[in-house]
């Protein structure tokens, strides 16, 4: 047995205990904090898998996205009653789902076992048409060109969930800011990191965008590394999230998906096609919706962390 | 060479696990806290060895990704769950 | 001089994975919060330090290296302010004297 | 067995460990976080088929991580939704429990200004 296969044996084992962790553990906390390690363990997995690109995002967004908004509703819970012991499944009800989830699990095994080889692939068939977008980064292919729909149609998801979220308000905050007030003077740690980071954190994110045209990366990478930077100076109270009816805020969630369909449509015309590029034309408009792209998922994900407005809005 | 990265990538992880594995039991929530610290540092750092053993490109952009996001998890953590007292919630005094 | 940057390396790395080991010891055997904290500090900083210094000879270009000292440099950062904002709240609930 | 083989298998065994909680976990938030598994497992399995299908000079099959990176962001808004449901619940009924209003108690009818 190689060294490199110690290790992946090692890793599984390890991204299996974690995950364990999480769903055993007595304690709410404990189970969001070995969740987050988990999402770390398991891009060090995507990447064994040589799919960078996967890797990059469940980093930013799985990991560290997703945490911040677990932890935090996890903290504001923590007064919550703990649920009665009549909600606690019987033991005959636990026997039969553990049943249950040994049968799907060996049953999704044996599929894993006899998979076909050679294995069905579309990779031929992307790389012989990636040379008509321009780009180097098949992925970036498939997420913009051959499968633009969706994306696009993920991008709509987004939205609805924001608005999913901010219809959870009550009707005396619509139109106020989530979160609570940051009235409390900046902290000086805390607004250090917050002024240290994010310029280094721009200029890695924007990096990420503009080279997953060719190399690993891409709008979704890279907008929710810009995200982050936003929540961070959001979470060192040097900046309050933007009232949710605020017109920039909303252009600017909607912007992404609206470029998109806006060029998809112009193909009908352009291009012969919905969602067709006209010749020669589709590096620069696939960098242009990028563009717009990345900026909404840079606003959207700290938005839906944020939760529904909290605040009286101003009048 | 490779073998050598690799196997100090191996090591690295393990160890971090351990004390990963161990601490979520507690005694204390910033214990927790400290251990995916901990581990964070630990992944990045057998992520660049392993990178720089298997030659896989684009790695160091996800190893700075986490590097960048590395304090997410203890701000939050020290926001919501650590303050002896939790905000009420009433929003409508905040201003 | 190949010879030596490799043998440097190995050197480097040999030494930062100890500070691993050393930095998961401390975490694991410590009595109290504080006492950890300062275990877990050292493997991050000095630790992934040495071995950033041990990968350098062994990067291919310089855009390369340069990501590697910054991941170094973002981990500083993010280990010294949630040093400080770890013990600040251990002190706060009063789990510290 | 390949890197791939045993990502798939660490996927089948996630998919089971996360149906087990969301089954048997009654707390919201530990149903959010099983979920998250049920979903990563699966990412894992079009992980590996991607890999498999590593082909024409590309290391993996680009089209099935295309679809886990969307897949991804879905399942982040899914849970930002499902985390502003609970805690929505919370602020209503001062607790996270799914039982019916009938076992609620008083503090259920509280209304919301």
């Amino acid at each position: 047995m190689s060294i490199l296969q110690a290790l992946d044996i090692g890793l599984a084992v390890l991204v299996l205990a974690v995950a364990a962790w999480t769903i055993f553990a007595r304690e709410a906390f404990a189970a969001v904090v070995a969740f987050v390690a988990y999402g770390l363990l398991l891009s060090l997995v995507w990447v064994r898998l040589f799919a960078v690109d996967v890797a990059l995002t469940e980093a930013a967004i799985g990991s560290g996205v997703t945490g911040v908004l677990l932890i935090g509703a996890a903290g504001r819970l923590r007064q919550a009653k703990k649920s009665a012991a009549s909600e606690q499944p019987s033991k005959p009800l636990r026997v039969w789902a553990f049943v249950l989830c040994v049968l799907v699990t060996l049953a999704l095994a044996v599929v894993v076992l006899s998979l076909p080889d050679p294995a069905p692939t579309l990779a031929p068939e992307a790389a012989q048409n990636l040379a008509g977008t321009g780009l180097g980064n098949p992925i970036t292919g498939v997420l913009l060109a051959f499968r633009s729909f969706d994306t696009m149609l993920e991008k709509v998801v987004l939205v609805l969930a924001v608005v999913g979220v901010w219809s959870l308000a009550s009707d005396r905050y619509w139109g106020g800011a989530p979160g609570t007030s940051r009235s409390a003077e900046p902290e000086g740690t805390r607004a250090l990191l917050a002024q240290l980071l994010p310029p280094l954190g721009i200029l890695i994110g924007v990096h990420i965008v503009w080279v997953g045209a060719d190399e690993p990366g891409g709008a979704f990478q890279g907008g929710a590394i810009l995200a982050a930077m936003w929540m961070i100076t959001m979470m060192a109270r040097l900046t309050e999230m933007p009232p949710i009816s605020s017109v920039w805020l909303r252009l600017a969630l909607i912007s992404g998906p609206a470029v998109f369909v806006a060029i998809g449509v112009a193909g009908i015309a352009m291009a012969g096609g919905f969602f067709a590029y006209p010749a020669g034309f589709a590096k620069p408009l696939i960098l242009f919706i990028e563009g717009f792209m990345t900026l909404s998922i840079a606003v959207t994900l700290p938005i839906l962390v944020g939760g529904p407005p909290q605040r009286l809005p101003r009048r | 060479m490779t073998d050598f990265l690799l196997s100090s990538a191996g090591f690295i992880l393990f160890t971090v696990a351990v004390g990963l594995v161990r601490i979520l039991g507690g005694p204390t929530n910033a214990d927790r806290v400290m251990a995916t610290q901990l581990l964070g540092t630990g992944g990045i750092t057998s992520l660049l060895l392993v990178a720089t053993a298997t030659g896989v490109r684009g790695v160091d952009d996800v190893a700075l990704g986490l590097a960048l996001l590395a304090a997410f998890a203890a701000i939050a953590f020290v926001d919501n769950a650590a303050a002896p007292e939790p905000d009420d919630g009433e929003g409508a005094n905040d201003r | 001089m190949t010879l030596v940057l490799d043998i440097f390396s190995i050197i480097a790395i040999c030494a930062g994975t100890f500070f691993f080991f050393a930095g998961t010891v401390g975490l694991l055997r410590f009595p109290d919060s504080l006492s950890r904290l300062h275990a877990l500090t050292k493997a991050d900083n000095v630790g992934l330090g040495l071995i950033v210094l041990g990968l350098l000879p062994l990067t291919e270009s310089l855009l390369a290296s340069l990501k590697l000292v910054a991941t170094w440099a973002l981990i500083q950062l993010a280990s010294a302010t949630t040093a400080q904002l770890i013990a600040r709240a251990l002190r706060r609930s009063g789990q510290v004297p | 067995m390949s890197a791939a083989t045993l990502a798939g298998l660490i996927g089948a065994a996630l998919v089971g460990l996360g149906l087990y909680g969301l089954i048997t976990n009654p707390q919201p938030m530990r149903k959010i976080l099983a979920f998250n598994l049920v979903g990563s497992g699966v990412f894992l399995l079009f992980g590996i088929i991607a890999r498999r299908g590593a082909a024409a000079g590309f290391v993996a099959d680009p089209v099935p991580q295309a679809m886990v990176i969307t897949g991804i962001v879905v399942a982040f808004s899914a849970s930002a939704l499902a985390v502003a449901l609970v805690l929505r619940l919370y602020e209503v009924s001062g607790g996270v429990t799914l039982q019916s209003d009938a076992a609620e108690g008083p503090t259920a009818n509280k209304a919301d200004a």
